[in-house]
């Protein structure tokens, strides 16, 4: 499944970037995802409840963020797992610079969805991949709008940029490094 | 969970307990033995499942066995009246509407159903109503002669 | 094909089957939509509440200016009722192309608009009959205009705690015309497009149109472009020609193996031409 | 003295299944019975790194739980029972395939573990609490793309993925040198794609061993039980063949995808030792899409060169063939002998050379399905030819006319010895083609297609083939690598009332045994239709057979009941001359009594049985009983042949081909009964339709199935197909006491090209060149076709 889509936002590709570094953003923006939980540096184990349609299950999974460039790109790596079938997913964003304050965040990717899902799904996979894509976008909308305030002072930019994962209460899962 | 259903199956009443999830399909072949109603797919697809509920064919797979409480069923092994073959079976053996056999009380099911609104259908008409019966063996050639006869053979009988 | 385990509670009025929903509780209405589902289980809801027991679902009732179908009507009783065929006839039309027999004894009308399965047939056919929804819930009745109810990729205005009671279809004048076609994909049998007209001829033209597509995009959708461009048109070929050039604009066209997103585009305007000139 | 034969006797079988008493594997319930579910790879290519089942077992109902672990080294897996080596000598790469995988998945559905409970619905349940923890790996699934530098490798052992390669035929050079030098040369690429079986019963199996007796049995829907009980006891479980008891109860069609030994038949034997009670496991259609072994799957480059005149003057054919990810029973044969062997059609082309490349991909197993490697053959053939014909702006049937091979009927004219090591039995080719000509109203139609104007463009296709059936002689087949002989045996019993029990190896499913053998005991034995009995299936009672496949069931199972009826006869003879005081030269044997020559004096059949069994007067040195066994090895393969033509009209606006017409005209030697032929015609157009227009797999490029569902694989339904039109010609094998040739697959060699050349002759006709459209031809596919 294809995952693709650009969206402006009315933010500088440095308050983007650091929205999108940011476990609670990227909780709220990942569809499905009701939790992140920091099991390292840029490594996350996520729990969510998928509903799509007449798809309703549980996924739990390991999403990760590499390759980052600052604030221009970075690759989310996620995988996904489930009784219905796995989503092993690649999604490379890139942010780019506009004029009049505009950042442009374009994402190219796919999933690898494998068991029924894969087998039973094709035929409104396009329209899942819509749905998704969608879904990122107003979720990162509507963030930025609800956080438009604590961001405008480029203090705060620099106080977030120095935000560091809490400490790990679980120690780190190896499995982690094979996501992808 | 378990329910309390009681149905007629072919003339014959039966009470039992049913968990919610069985279909109707696996109730029919495992609890009451009637073998004849057989499950070719998973996807509500092929019909090989088809019995009637009050009169209607329906695939018995996409059904719970808990929905048919205080329903009438027929299945294939009902078919047949006072050791008399239904014209239906008459016709699918004289016009070799078989080969293997498994996707047949399906179609003779569903055929039935069909000739009662249509008694005197266009070959088009047969082969459109066959559209939930898959047959892997026969072409379904056969099938729609069989049919063809079976409609005659019944409005004859009227 | 063993679905996980739930708990079943069968309703025998609309206000015990309203009582019942909650939390992970799911309706089952004909099942055919959502059967499936569990089969594999792509769903498991805790509990199923049964509504097709609720007779007064299943009534098909002959008023002055409209017809209402009980969300529980099957598409058989659709096919095969009179009031319908003389009044609205493109829904026994699309009624008899849904699904098998099989599925047409005893899936429900309301049950597949519940579902809005982006490729079904009803939804392009309400959208183009200019349907109401009649919809209760704990807070009890409301109406939905059918150009309000299918909100995109199996989503509805169905809120939780809802069932569709019925859908009323108003009577057609002797001067509206309709037909419903569609392009099926060959092994689900869904339709790859589905186009639903229904249009009103005053003075040789067209006075009105609704035309509901399905298939297409992630959810039904009314080709409200078309509609207009017809609007004060003679049905020729070339004003027909003419008017369904964007018949997708604004749809996100779907893509899948059968059938790419240029080839389901392409296939939109044979079919909506196809339907219009059926109509000339 | 044919009271029976060419009739269209209604089938005896019937009965049972039109009143729901038909008796398949998942039919049968056993005292005790617990259920099997299979947890599968979801992925196509991963090492297992750990599998728990701590969770699983604890769980409702759970009685056992295996992993690849838990099975000894020694059961190493399930055997390939064809040998192909490479063209350099070495033996074909024929890597383990494991009853249920100990580190690496290699296909998605490989076995993973399995999980033994009380009830279906429990061992599915636990199933969802086994945690598999994999590590990816890329996959490949394309036979030829698998075959190139740096793909993902399937097994350590074979690089490339090259499981075999292999050629047959004339030197490659002296092929090239002929099509360099040839007037025309026709080249096309093309794919044969994967398909799918699709038989109605999904497989089953319920394995049982009996401490009580030691005893083993399993209940399995197969095409051969015998064969399915030598492989499990000597090649993978090691038991005691005389301990085994294999049944194939009624079985719900095979079309290939029930011969083979499956992996899930030797575990439920083996779990149901391992627990001591009963097991059935039966898949879900899900489950079958992933692991009945497929069919097809070749892709391929072919050239024909022809004379200025249109004679054929050579053909090249290189295949790259999917065996997928672990050879299946007879996967090697399939694109070998089975295909290679065929290139010769019924044409007479000097010069052949075919190339095989056989790979292993990251996919399901490839098998024979419905004709095995010779509708491979006949759809490179055909096509070729009737592009050739539209290329060189000839008449495809007159191109067709013009390379027959001359009529032989292996009597009076010996059998065609081919390029490509075959020699057919007898044929006549340009009768068929004809006849299909007038049934068609071949003129009238290309008048119509000159015609035509409008939003619809009309084709016409055409094929004829040649095939090899009544897989069987031992000696030809164990040169080709067989690893078992493929003859057939039968005995015939007759009680002391004169009533006859037949026990023949070829197990019926679909294919109407028990009534077409009966017609053959009857008449051969002057004895009423119902005084036969047919008994096939079970390891018990029938002492040796070798299955049913190939199309060989009458040609060799029939003359293997016939080789006892004789014997029978014979020996009845001696009893009736003892009562009848005569000589067995004097008696004749008609309807059922044996007659002193030129007298009224005769014994009936009944009275000779009854004293083969009551032998209070009987000859001197005679043992009692009429009781025979006979096993029956032909000289040759059989040939059927035929002409198949279909005719299509496209809607230029969408693409959607609608076939309109097809007609058959087949001849597969002498018929017993015409009404089953001709259903078996039906079943396999209906199949090698399927393949041109609605079927085949897709798997992404990681290795998933991605129309494993009847909502995206296209089954063909009744509204799919016109009705058809069949006739036959008849040319007797010379070399079977029956006469016969074989029906089965027939209908599914000939048609798949018939139906793509149709379309093609439209397209071209309509103004669009292309040499080909992507089978199955969707109408998109054909679409895009059109807007070139």
């Amino acid at each position: 499944m294809v995952v693709k889509g650009n969206h402006d936002f009315k933010v500088s590709r440095e308050q983007l970037w650091i929205y999108l570094m940011d476990p609670i953003v990227l909780a709220k923006i990942t569809p499905g995802v009701s939790r992140l939980e920091i099991i390292g540096e840029d490594k996350f184990k996520s729990v969510s409840e998928i509903k799509i349609g007449p798809v309703k299950a549980s996924f739990t999974g390991k999403l990760k963020v590499v390759d980052k460039d600052q604030p221009a790109s970075f690759v989310i790596k996620m995988e996904q797992l489930s009784r219905i079938g796995n989503a092993h997913v690649s999604v490379q964003m890139n942010i780019e610079e506009k004029e009049g304050g505009i950042a442009a965040l374009a994402f190219d990717g796919k999933a690898d969805l494998s068991g029924v899902i894969a087998r039973t799904g094709q035929r409104v996979l396009s329209g899942v991949a819509n749905v998704i894509t969608r879904e990122v976008f107003s979720a990162l909308e509507k963030h930025i709008e609800e956080n438009k305030q604590t961001v405008e002072s480029e203090e705060s930019i620099q106080s977030m940029k120095t935000i560091k994962p809490p400490e790990l209460e679980d120690p780190i899962d190896p499995a982690i490094n094979s996501i992808g | 969970m378990a329910n309390k259903i009681s149905v007629t199956v072919n003339g014959k009443q039966y009470t039992g307990e049913v968990e919610s999830r069985t279909l109707l399909s696996d109730y029919l072949r495992e609890d009451l033995s009637l073998t004849g109603t057989h499950i070719g797919c998973d996807t509500s697809s092929c019909g090989a499942c088809t019995i009637h509920i009050d009169g209607k064919a329906v695939k018995s797979c996409t059904m719970l066995a808990v929905q048919a409480d205080g329903c009438e069923v027929t299945t294939v092994e009902g078919l047949a009246t006072n050791g008399n073959l239904h014209p239906m079976q008459e016709s699918f053996k004289e016009e070799h509407g078989l080969q293997c056999g498994f996707c047949t009380p399906g179609m003779m099911m569903t055929a039935t159903d069909f000739l009662k609104t249509n008694p005197n259908p266009s070959e088009q008409e047969i082969r459109e109503a066959l559209e939930g019966n898959f047959c892997r063996c026969t072409g379904y050639h056969n099938i729609v002669r069989s049919i063809q006869l079976a409609a005659k053979k019944m409005s004859e009988a009227v | 094909m063993i679905p996980n385990s739930f708990d079943y509670k069968k309703a025998t009025s609309v206000d015990e089957a309203i009582s019942l929903l909650g939390d992970d509780v799911q309706i089952l209405g004909g099942g055919h939509s959502l059967i499936p589902t569990l089969k594999l289980r792509l769903n498991a809801p805790g509990t199923l509440v049964d509504i097709s027991k609720i007779e007064s679902l299943k009534v098909i009732r002959d008023n002055e200016n409209s017809i209402t179908i009980g969300g529980g009507a099957t598409h058989a009783s659709i096919a095969a009722d009179a009031a319908l065929s003389e009044h609205a006839p493109m829904m026994t039309q699309a009624a008899k192309e849904i699904g098998d027999i099989q599925v047409r004894n005893f899936g429900t009308i309301g049950g597949s608009m519940a579902h809005a399965d982006p490729a079904a047939d009803w939804p392009a056919v309400l959208l183009a009959c200019d349907a109401n929804v009649v919809i209760q819930g704990k807070g009890g009745k409301r109406e939905v205009d059918i150009d309000q109810f299918f909100k995109g990729f199996y989503e509805t205005a169905l809120a939780d705690g809802e069932i569709i009671t019925a859908v009323r279809i108003p009577k057609m004048a002797s001067n509206r015309h309709s037909v419903y076609v569609k392009f099926k994909q060959p092994a689900s049998r869904f339709a790859i497009v589905g186009c639903a007209v229904g249009i009103e001829m005053e003075g040789g033209v067209v006075k009105s149109a609704r035309i509901g597509m399905t298939g297409v995009g992630e959810s039904a959708y009314r080709a409200m472009n078309v509609e207009k461009a017809l609007v004060g048109q003679a049905l020729t070929a070339e004003s027909i020609e003419a008017a369904v050039k964007n018949v997708t604009e604004g749809a996100e066209v779907m893509s899948d193996h059968y059938a790419s997103q240029k080839y389901r585009t392409h296939l939109a305007h044979v079919y909506v031409k196809r339907a219009l000139k059926m109509l000339m | 003295m044919t009271k029976y034969i060419g009739k269209s006797v209604k089938r005896v079988e019937d009965k049972r299944f039109i009143t729901g008493q038909g008796k398949y594997t998942d039919d049968i319930k056993m005292p005790g019975m617990v259920y099997a579910y299979i947890l599968r790879s979801p992925y196509a290519h991963a090492t297992v790194n750990s599998i728990n089942i701590d969770a699983a077992k604890s769980a409702e109902g759970v009685v056992a739980i295996y992993t690849g672990a838990d099975i000894p080294e020694a059961i190493a897996g399930v055997p390939c029972g064809w040998q192909v080596n490479f063209k350099n000598g070495d033996i074909m790469k024929e890597p383990p395939h494991p009853l249920l995988v100990r580190k690496k998945v290699r296909h998605v559905g490989d076995g993973v573990a399995i999980i033994i409970a009380d009830t279906r619905a429990n061992a599915k349940d636990a199933s969802e609490l086994v945690d598999v923890d994999y590590d990816l790996h890329d996959a490949v699934t394309d036979p030829k793309a698998a075959a190139q530098p740096g793909a993902p490798l399937v097994h350590a052992d074979a690089p490339n993925n090259i499981a075999f390669d292999w050629q047959l035929g004339n030197p490659k050079e002296e092929v090239a040198a002929a099509l360099a030098s040839a007037a025309h040369v026709t080249e096309l690429d093309f794919v044969n794609q994967r398909m799918i079986p699709n038989a109605m019963e999904p497989r089953s199996a319920i394995g049982h061993y009996d401490t009580a007796y030691d005893k083993y049995t399993l209940y399995t829907s197969t095409q051969n039980p015998h064969l399915t009980r030598l492989l499990m006891c000597a090649f993978v479980l090691g038991l005691p063949e005389h301990k085994v008891r294999v049944v194939g109860p009624d079985v719900g069609g095979g079309f290939g995808s029930k011969i083979f030994h499956y992996i899930e038949e030797a575990l439920v034997v083996w779990c149901s030792k391992q627990i001591e009670l009963p097991i059935k496991w039966t898949c879900d259609r899900s489950e079958a899409f992933l692991t009945d072994a497929h069919g097809r799957d070749h892709v391929t480059n072919a050239k024909m060169g022809f004379d200025a005149d249109g004679k054929i003057v050579a053909l090249q054919a290189n295949t790259f063939a999917n065996m997928g990810a672990y050879l299946s029973t007879f996967a090697p044969a399939v694109p070998t002998y089975l295909h290679g062997t065929l290139l010769q059609g019924l044409y007479t082309t000097p010069k052949i050379n075919v190339d095989v490349t056989a790979t292993f991909t990251h996919t399901n197993a490839v098998d024979a399905y419905r004709g095995a490697g010779r509708p491979e053959a006949t759809f490179l053939l055909e096509r070729l030819i009737d592009l050739a014909a539209l290329e060189m702006e000839m008449d495809p049937t007159e191109l067709r006319f013009k390379n027959f091979i001359p009529a032989f009927d292996g009597v009076e004219q010996e059998g065609y010895v081919t390029q490509v090591a075959l020699q057919y039995d007898s044929g006549n080719y340009a009768p068929v083609l004809t006849r299909a000509l007038e049934m068609v109203g071949y003129e009238a139609f290309r008048e119509e297609q000159k015609n035509q104007k409008g939003d619809k463009l009309l084709g016409i296709g055409f094929s004829t083939y040649v095939e090899a059936c009544g897989i069987a002689p031992s000696a030809v087949v164990g040169a080709l690598g067989a690893r078992a002989g493929l003859f057939e045996s039968a005995q015939v019993r007759v009680q002391p009332t004169g009533k006859v029990s037949v026990y023949t190896g070829s197990h019926s499913h679909g294919q109407g045994h028990e009534t077409t053998f009966a017609q053959v005991v009857a008449d051969r034995m002057g004895i009423p239709l119902e005084d036969v009995e047919i008994i096939h299936g079970d390891s018990d009672s029938v002492a040796f057979g070798m299955g049913t496949y190939g199309s060989r069931s009458l040609a060799v199972g029939g003359s293997a009941i016939v080789k006892s009826i004789d014997k029978v006869l014979e020996k009845g003879a001696k009893i009736a001359a003892h009562l009848l005081e005569a000589s067995t030269d004097d008696l004749d044997y008609a309807e059922g009594k044996w007659t002193v020559k030129g007298t009224d004096k005769s014994v009936g059949f009944g009275d000779v049985s009854l004293t083969a069994y009551v032998p209070h007067n009987y000859p001197e040195g005679l043992e009692p009983g009429l009781d025979f066994s006979s096993f029956y090895d032909p000289a040759n393969f059989t040939y059927p042949f035929g002409a198949h033509v279909a005719i299509v009209e496209i809607d230029k606006e969408t693409g959607f081909t609608k076939l309109k017409r097809f007609i058959a005209v087949d001849d597969v030697g002498n018929v017993i009964n015409p009404m089953i032929v001709d259903g078996q015609i039906h079943g396999g157009l209906a199949q090698g339709i399927g393949q041109a227009m609605l079927e085949g797999a897709i798997y992404d490029e990681t290795g998933q199935l991605i129309n494993g569902s009847y909502m995206d694989y296209c089954m063909p339904r009744a509204d799919d197909f016109p009705s058809f039109e069949v006739d036959r010609t008849v040319t007797p094998c010379p070399h079977n006491p029956l006469g016969v040739k074989g029906a089965g697959e027939a209908g599914c060699i000939g048609s798949t090209p018939a139906v793509v050349n149709a379309v093609i002759d439209a397209l071209w006709k309509g103004g669009h060149k292309v040499k080909d459209v992507k089978m199955p031809m969707t109408p998109e596919r054909v679409w895009t076709a059109m807007q070139g």
